[in-house]
């Protein structure tokens, strides 16, 4: 298996699905000819041409608007959001139409579209390159938010976002994109949505989170590990609709649970994580339930030591797990 | 003589079958308010007074193929792409079988995948990008068929209407941008929604063709938009037609219109109602004779009360059928 | 005091704030000569002129990112959306700018800006004009959100919420306007944003709710009381930020905790309110968090039947507080 | 002989400091990009080929009352209506003292009350809703004050430009929308955003006046900007003007503008840059003379480099201050 980047997954994923289905399609500002401006869609152009691969103006919701058209006419469009940040002006289309399409014409229609954006900290993004926005939409029946964390959940996530029937909002951790390596293999597979996975064993904490923070958590863990205390980490994977029974599992495992996002704390989705803990597996909890997030601001500043003050990292992870074990 | 119809290449049946949708649709649209006043029905919305403008677009559009965006003033426009009285009823009863939405949406909200009649929602304009996005996907699968969208001028005011014109401009597509001016949304009149003379000056910053026409005539209307077709589907790229109308009803039954305009400016506008209007051009060029005219109706009053007995004794859907059809149920989740 | 509906509460209120001060004005769909299509402006435009009641084009962008301009200068706008349904256009001009112009600009800039809009189900609104649209902004830092659920609550807020130097989305619930009457002192008065109240002390079960469903529940606990089960009733009326400390009191008081929201259930307000008391009075509690909302499908149906279905009710609420109670 | 800005009512004196607006904008972008390249700072974006456009902008305006909705490129516009450049570097250092946001946003977030300078985010095209709140809060309470609001041409095509453009028609607001088409919108050419031949088309859809002009010619753009204000004031509504410029440095330092462009293009564009043609047209005048050109440069180079070491050695914000400033500090909550 080949060792590649968390964007060179997204990349080849893109790669593979427009091989292999013609009626797969790439829209956004600046994905074709320059191939993105974080090169997610490198390549795209130079084999699949400017019909398939196509540079729109500057308007986000006519870039989702009309990818939900072409999907209402059974092509399978993916929308690239250039920062998740900018998606703001497309929430109309994308939560009163493409999320109510089936449903309000009782299945008559219906938008396989995926939508892609980098969102995330860290980069010196400053308010409006940094934005987590999962929290926005995560109240969306129809739509579905998937927030892989490795290269290998990336390819195969992505596969299975452009393969879903439905709308799928696929957010790309902009700081893992040339961060995070693994192992991806060349071939075609795809990964379920709508699953969690456990990404680590253990029996004092468990770590329920996604995105970049897994890895912070994997960092924190693995120096915990040597002081002999281990945590369980959950990966969410898909964060909205949530893994019910993959959350309840793993808060009981440990009876200890830290609930990590790099969003804003109040109105995040671990917020309703905590709500199905603390409606399924109360009793099966030794620990209050703690959350660590971003604090409630409006988004990270640029300035360096405001950044890090807002940014969730493995010390701050570290810190809440051993506050937890020792509880 | 030579008639305006046949200059503009329609045979004296079409012209007829013009008339019918018209009247089809102005008659459903009467007996609509009736089971309203009479508590049947808790809404309507209403196509009073843009009936003319409606079918003077779908006949210029090929029926079999092409695809339509419409919006909630549009039942003439859907009886015309085929839609049928009953579930037009159906819609209205909010019944199960309503093929729109199995009663889930407002009467109004017209979708039906087998006519390619775009679904829409409430929230206005946003169509207006899904009937680009649809000529978008059949250019790319080699299909020329070409969309028209409509919406209200109010409604021309959205950002959405900007941005997926400029879009359909960039791309060329086959796009007709078909706005149904009139004159008031809700209660705001055009001075205070629109600083431009016509909604069709608007075209040429999209690099589109415009054109504004009368709506209370079907001919005119019908020119307009086959031009506009034509263009399409030569890849001369998108146009905005501007159809001038006067709504008729109240916005609908929750308003009050006399509020906000006179009941003389209402009844100035029915002496050019294009239903009226229309007929008159018929009979003048005796198409339109008295027993056509007597059949006709008598036809669509069987049509409208067969509908309406129809979707009155359909069933609703099933109260836990709500759960259904969030996401595809083949698929995963 | 007069007993009045609660439409005309927020009628008054726009009526005397506008007296006081002349920086106050209106702006939205069909406001003026109209008076609104609920009438919630009704004699505004006679009293004080089209210059301060303003009959805008149907642009929801425009309307807000027009009012921030304006409220920027200096004025204080009170714009109305007429259906929150149809924010989502204006959710980049909430979200990105009036939300977050104090924070950037480091305390240079602010927007006192007043966002009214209609929520809420069981008029035969249907999928458009049913919609609780709180969940998508309940993450926003620099905005509020007032839902009152009195015509006293209504008036009181609406009038902080005008003098408010920071933007304040205002959701008045559609079917309450005729259906709830009360005491309304015709004098001047307003009441703290950000602070919840208990609307009925009762040590059974803890039913903590907002907008229309707090009458819904004060009605189930009418009937409960017969019984002999006494039901605490916490009206959040902010429901961003939350106030932590009434939450966690509440919560407490009896150690059973129903939460009920019209909204979606996965993403909703209560989520955070679950996550508030799993976070700090776990302990407290002798029965699992429950939740009553309304399920998750992308709004309520129009048919009757599905509607009722949708809905939340007082017999819904009754037999969920039983339960509690009986655990 | 009456020179050309003579004709325009601008004297020597005013037009000297136009070009030094201009020249010192260049000097500090310059220095921006080395402080970049030598890993100082880690992001500049530029106002290199737009310093005419804005300068001739901002001098058609009353800088002691008016107002600007300025975007990231307005370097030369801010530095016009009264930051420093002390204040500029101070932004691009991200220190606390940063007027625009204390070091919170990125560099080129200008803002700044008490110059007029309205804050803006990165979102484009929002700023251009909040000119024309402005203006109309400042008709509400007696203030004669204009706005002009700048975009790209990418911009233009944002739903928020239509939706607040068709308001300020409707109210006839004094706003100048103010169009710096560079020709990219990071690395995408106008023909893929635009489908018509100038933005400026797009005014007869909003009843405004519109007028394209040479943006590398600060009196051109002087000339119509008046105008456009004198029509505002006179109560004649708002006007859309486009400066055609070009974009001479990539889209930002994150940007790598040979993957979309040629060097040749970006070379030619170079030789009508509006600091070299503007300086030869004072030279022509005889008002940038060796001296005072001489003066020029070693003052602005003094101004620069006081900057950059008043700002790298400014501090930063404390840690703790991320927490301040959600709310009004005042107030509840
Ligand atoms: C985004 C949005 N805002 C507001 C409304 C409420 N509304 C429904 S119809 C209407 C007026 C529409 O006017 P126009 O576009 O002229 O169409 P008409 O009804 O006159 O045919 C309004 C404001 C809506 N449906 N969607
Ligand atoms: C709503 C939004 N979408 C995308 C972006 C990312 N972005 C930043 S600048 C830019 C191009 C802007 O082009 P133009 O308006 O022509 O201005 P220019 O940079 O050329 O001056 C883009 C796409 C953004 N800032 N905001
Ligand atoms: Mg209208
Ligand atoms: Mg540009």
């Amino acid at each position: 298996m080949a060792v590649m980047s968390y964007i060179d997954a997204i990349n080849l994923a893109l790669h593979e699905e427009m091989e292999r289905d013609e009626n797969v399609f790439v829209l956004g500002e600046d994905v074709g000819v320059k191939g993105g401006v974080f090169l997610a869609t490198k390549g795209l152009y130079d084999k699949f041409g400017e019909n398939r691969v196509i540079d729109t103006p500057l308007a986000e919701s006519a870039i989702v608007g009309v990818g939900i058209g072409a999907a209402m006419y059974g092509t399978r469009p993916v929308a690239e959001i250039q920062f998740v940040d900018f998606i703001l002006p497309a929430v109309n289309q994308i939560v009163s139409e493409a999320a109510k399409t089936r449903y309000r014409s009782n299945n008559d229609w219906s938008v396989p579209m995926t939508i892609r954006a980098p969102y995330g900290g860290g980069v010196h993004g400053a308010l409006y390159h940094s934005q987590s926005l999962e929290g926005l939409f995560s109240g969306t029946p129809g739509l579905k938010i998937v927030m892989p964390s490795t290269p290998y959940d990336a390819k195969g996530l992505l596969k299975a976002a452009i393969r879903d029937n439905d709308p799928v909002l696929f957010l790309e951790h902009k700081r893992a994109y040339r961060l995070i390596k693994g192992e991806v293999p060349e071939e075609d597979y795809t990964l379920p949505i709508g699953k969690a996975e456990v990404k680590r064993q253990g029996e004092d904490v468990t770590v329920i989170t996604y995105g970049l923070a897994v890895h912070f958590a994997i960092e924190a863990a693995d120096k915990l590990e040597k002081e002999g205390i281990t945590t369980h980490i959950l990966d969410l994977r898909t964060v909205y609709p949530l893994d019910q029974q993959a959350i309840i599992d793993a808060a009981s495992k440990t009876g200890k649970v830290l609930l990590v996002t790099e969003d804003n704390k109040e109105g995040s989705v671990i917020g309703e994580v905590a709500a199905i803990i603390g409606e399924h597996c109360l009793f099966e909890l030794d620990a209050p339930i703690a959350r660590l997030a971003g604090p409630d601001v409006p988004s990270m500043p640029y300035a360096p030591p405001m950044e890090k003050f807002f940014m969730i990292n493995p010390d701050k992870i570290e810190k809440a797990i051993r506050e937890l074990a020792e509880y | 003589m030579v008639t305006r119809h046949q200059k503009l290449g329609l045979d004296d049946t079409t012209v007829l079958k013009m008339y019918e949708t018209m009247l089809l649709a102005r008659r459903i649209d009467e007996r609509m308010w009736l089971l309203n006043r009479s508590g049947k029905i808790p809404f309507v919305v209403s196509c009073q007074g843009q009936e003319a403008a409606q079918v003077g677009a779908a006949f210029a559009l090929d029926r079999e193929k092409d695809y339509i965006g419409a919006y909630y003033r549009d039942l003439a426009l859907v009886l015309a792409f085929g839609m049928t009285s009953r579930e037009v009823m159906l819609n209205v009863f909010a019944k199960s079988e309503d093929p729109s939405s199995g009663g889930r949406q407002m009467p109004g909200h017209y979708g039906q995948k087998k006519n390619r009649i775009l679904t829409h929602s409430s929230p206005v304009t946003t169509q207006v990008a899904h009937a680009v996005g649809i000529t978008l996907g059949a250019r790319m699968k080699g299909d020329s068929a070409i969309s028209l969208v409509t919406f209200g001028e109010g409604s021309s005011n959205q950002g959405d209407f900007h941005e997926a014109a400029n879009f359909a401009g960039v791309q060329k597509l086959p796009v007709i941008f078909f706005c149904e001016n009139n004159k008031y949304a809700i209660s705001v009149p055009t001075s205070k929604q629109l600083a431009c003379e016509k909604v069709s000056d608007r075209a040429i910053g999209y690099g589109m063709y415009g054109k504004t026409v009368d709506g209370n005539d079907p001919l005119s209307v019908y020119e307009a938009v086959k031009y506009a077709a034509d263009r399409g589907r030569k890849g001369e790229g998108p146009s905005l037609i501007e159809a001038i109308c006067y709504r008729l009803t109240p916005h609908s039954s929750d308003d009050d219109d006399t509020t906000y305009r006179t009941k003389d400016e209402v009844s100035e506008a029915k002496k050019k109602d294009g239903v009226l209007t229309f007929a008159a051009y018929l009979r003048e060029a005796n198409i339109l004779t008295e027993d056509i005219e007597a059949a006709l109706e008598e036809k669509i009053k069987h049509l409208v009360d067969d509908a309406t007995d129809y979707a009155d004794a359909a069933p609703f859907a099933e109260p836990e059928s709500t759960l259904q059809y969030v996401y595809d149920e083949k698929g995963e989740i």
